[in-house]
């Protein structure tokens, strides 16, 4: 798979974690692009921290408006049903645990659950924006990256940058495997087949807990 | 009590060293007048107190470029070089604070409470040198409130009274911001008479705002 | 996800012995058929939360009179006797909190923050067993969220995503009690399609209403 | 004066405390009728805990509006230009100290600023209302109550009763005088010219700070 192609598997097996009803943010990137995979049938109704709930799709060139851009300050349309407000009460929401799943990516994550993904000491520190509410917050964390950077372990044992939570992950998708965080570890439920299950753990920086149920990903 | 100011009015109220709020998210819907109006007065030692810094050629984004920040309080820096090379440099100091933080602890100064107890940022950088309170055995940080100066607003459409109604995702910090600074300036996109706007459709009560400029025609 | 209901289906979801928030001042819309509905099923020992027991006659007021409440939390219980006659025989416990201290408690507990810190009640019995947390040299109370099994609140125009809009100086508790409990059941005096209120006049997005029931002709 | 013309003296004296462009809070009783004696070329703007701003006049019969009731619960009308909101917006404006006056009645009244206005151990339990944040919150609180109780001392050296704020009164009016409350005590600083320094003194139980520019009330 190429890079284009990696990201939309991964998406494509994100969205598959979705529910009926459930309220979803999204982060930017590659997580951005779950919205296009939601199963048919399924409603879920996506939050943008800038202040609204009912995020509809980029809008027809030509029609974007200045008013209404998303979190990463894209054009962005609002879906029948959705609702503006300000910053407050939209970290009510956040923090209030009624956001049910949130997607993001990460530089670091560990196999305590730990989350790592908004700065790079001395080389990038854009802040956490949005991302240290929503990883506390969310009922559920989805983390939707790479698997290895660029042959660099993301997947660890311990974080070593500055985190963005703590114990906060409950889902590592990348485009080799699904894993959970488990209180014993990082347990590998799902594999590429692509992949062969010692492919996977030598791009691990942590030592995976392989399911004994492992399946193939279907996406 | 006629709220209605020119813009070289307000400018006039701008000084060197004070702390500043400015409504808007990545640049959209900053006050640009009033932002321009600062940069051509040449404000300096500003302390910046916004969800981002913007874009280098837009809105409070120019402020940066300009040096005439000496201070930012944000919750994200990234899409505004400048901002990270002064902070690197030395020349400007950055407070990173999570989003959700930063709004409410500017609700906590609105609202006269004595800070936040938040879970987040607990176990992180975040946390350095601050309290940890304890209820109910869960550990929450304790974020101390927001006040400043000058929050600098725009608003879609403002009474003469200074009552302001928002547009989609433009309201953010905006609303927060009225309540928790000295002086209040909302930049109107358009200004009605009082009694016109809905009572139960107001997103601001006017009391909060101080002055009114007309915006528009950025 | 249809979440119109009818009166009965409501009534089955309140049992004995929750705790219920309910929505208006003074008798002022309370969701006066959801509460004529909990009298008729004879839901007892509520945990009552309210900024006030109303009258005897109306709305929250009877369901004290008829003794199906074993707890209340309100800032006032004045207008009905009844509450003071029970509380004084030692039938019913009461919790008075200050009104302002009711409301952010709720607010704390929908918005994921571990308390309050404010200057209410400092002082006073309210401060009685509470912790104190000093913040730059100032003395704040330590008062803990409020949540709730279920809140029943009123609506002057939902939709069927249960997006609502209050009318007037019937707003009151009931947005915030919306974030604060495991079910919420919104009383609307009148239904439309979603997609019908303006989203930026919505008072309470839908995501915090489980379900609607028809109220009016109270 | 009969009760009703001392009721109407205290409110005119009130009102006169009041400057243009003031946000005030007025107590249910006696505070209400304040707004009937607001001078000409002053607009104040009334806040009702319940949740709004611009308060008006009682409406005419017939045009009571079920959905707009004051924190009395009685029925009022709406002024142009004011808003409606929740009563955590209600009590961040009450809180954070955007109320320029409030105006309230109290049991008991003492030296330090302390007020009692909520309770009676045993016998009368209302409850606080609001009048805890109100006191604490706004800028500047008046007290406007009869000077005593059927001869009973309402003015104290130190308040009986459990109180519902501590330092919080900065100034008293009855319809004996105008008292500040100052860090000395409290301060006579106008008299009603129908009674004698002795009179309000032997009508108040703390000692009265007599000021040495000593008015006569006008209303």
């Amino acid at each position: 798979m190429d890079a284009n192609m990696e990201k939309e598997y991964i998406a494509r097996r994100v969205a598959k974690e979705l529910k009926d009803g459930d309220v979803v943010n999204l982060g930017i990137g590659l997580p951005t692009m779950v919205a296009n995979y939601i199963p048919e049938g399924i409603e879920i109704t996506l939050q943008s921290e800038n202040g609204f709930l009912g995020m509809g799709p980029a809008p027809a060139k030509g029609e974007e408006d200045s008013y209404l851009v998303n979190a990463g300050g894209a054009f962005v349309t609002l879906n029948p049903g959705g609702v503006f407000f300000d910053s407050a009460e939209s970290f009510l929401i956040i923090r209030g645990g009624h956001v049910d799943t949130t997607v993001l990516g990460a530089l670091e994550v560990d196999e305590k659950g730990n989350l790592a993904n908004w700065m790079v000491p001395g080389k990038m520190v854009p802040g956490m924006g949005g991302a240290m509410d929503l990883v506390t917050g969310a009922k559920k964390v989805i983390v939707a990256m790479n698997h290895t950077a660029k042959g660099s372990h993301k997947i660890l044992k311990e974080c070593t940058l500055p985190l963005t939570a703590v114990n906060a992950v409950d889902l590592i998708i990348t485009e080799m495997g699904v894993m959970e965080v488990t209180e014993k570890g990082i347990e590998l439920v799902e594999i590429n087949p692509e992949f062969t299950v010692e492919q996977v753990q030598a791009a691990t920086g942590a030592t995976l807990i392989i399911s004994e149920n492992l399946k193939p990903i279907e996406v | 009590m006629n709220k209605l100011i020119t813009l070289e009015e307000a400018a006039d109220m701008i000084h060197d060293g004070m702390s500043i709020m400015f409504g808007g998210f990545l640049g959209v819907r900053n006050p640009f007048k009033l932002v321009d109006a600062i940069i051509e007065k040449g404000v300096k030692d500003i302390t910046l107190i916004a969800n981002d810094t913007s874009f280098p050629e837009v809105g409070i984004g120019k402020l940066i470029v300009n040096r005439q920040v000496k201070k930012v309080i944000a919750s994200h820096i990234g899409t505004n070089k400048e901002t990270g090379n002064q902070m690197n440099s030395g020349e400007m100091e950055v407070e990173l604070v999570p989003q959700g933080t930063l709004a409410e602890r500017i609700r906590a100064a609105g609202a006269g409470l004595g800070g936040v107890l938040t879970p987040t940022g607990l176990g992180t950088v975040v946390a350095d040198g601050k309290d940890v309170v304890e209820v109910d055995g869960k550990q929450y940080l304790l974020e101390k409130p927001l006040r400043a100066d000058v929050a600098l607003i725009v608003g879609a459409k403002v009474d003469t009274k200074g009552n302001i109604r928002y547009k989609k995702s433009t309201r953010n910090f905006n609303p927060i911001m009225a309540t928790a600074a000295d002086l209040v300036i909302v930049e109107a996109d358009e200004i009605v008479e009082a009694g016109e706007l809905d009572p139960d459709d107001i997103m601001t009560p006017g009391i909060f705002v101080d002055y009114i400029i007309l915006g528009g025609d950025k």
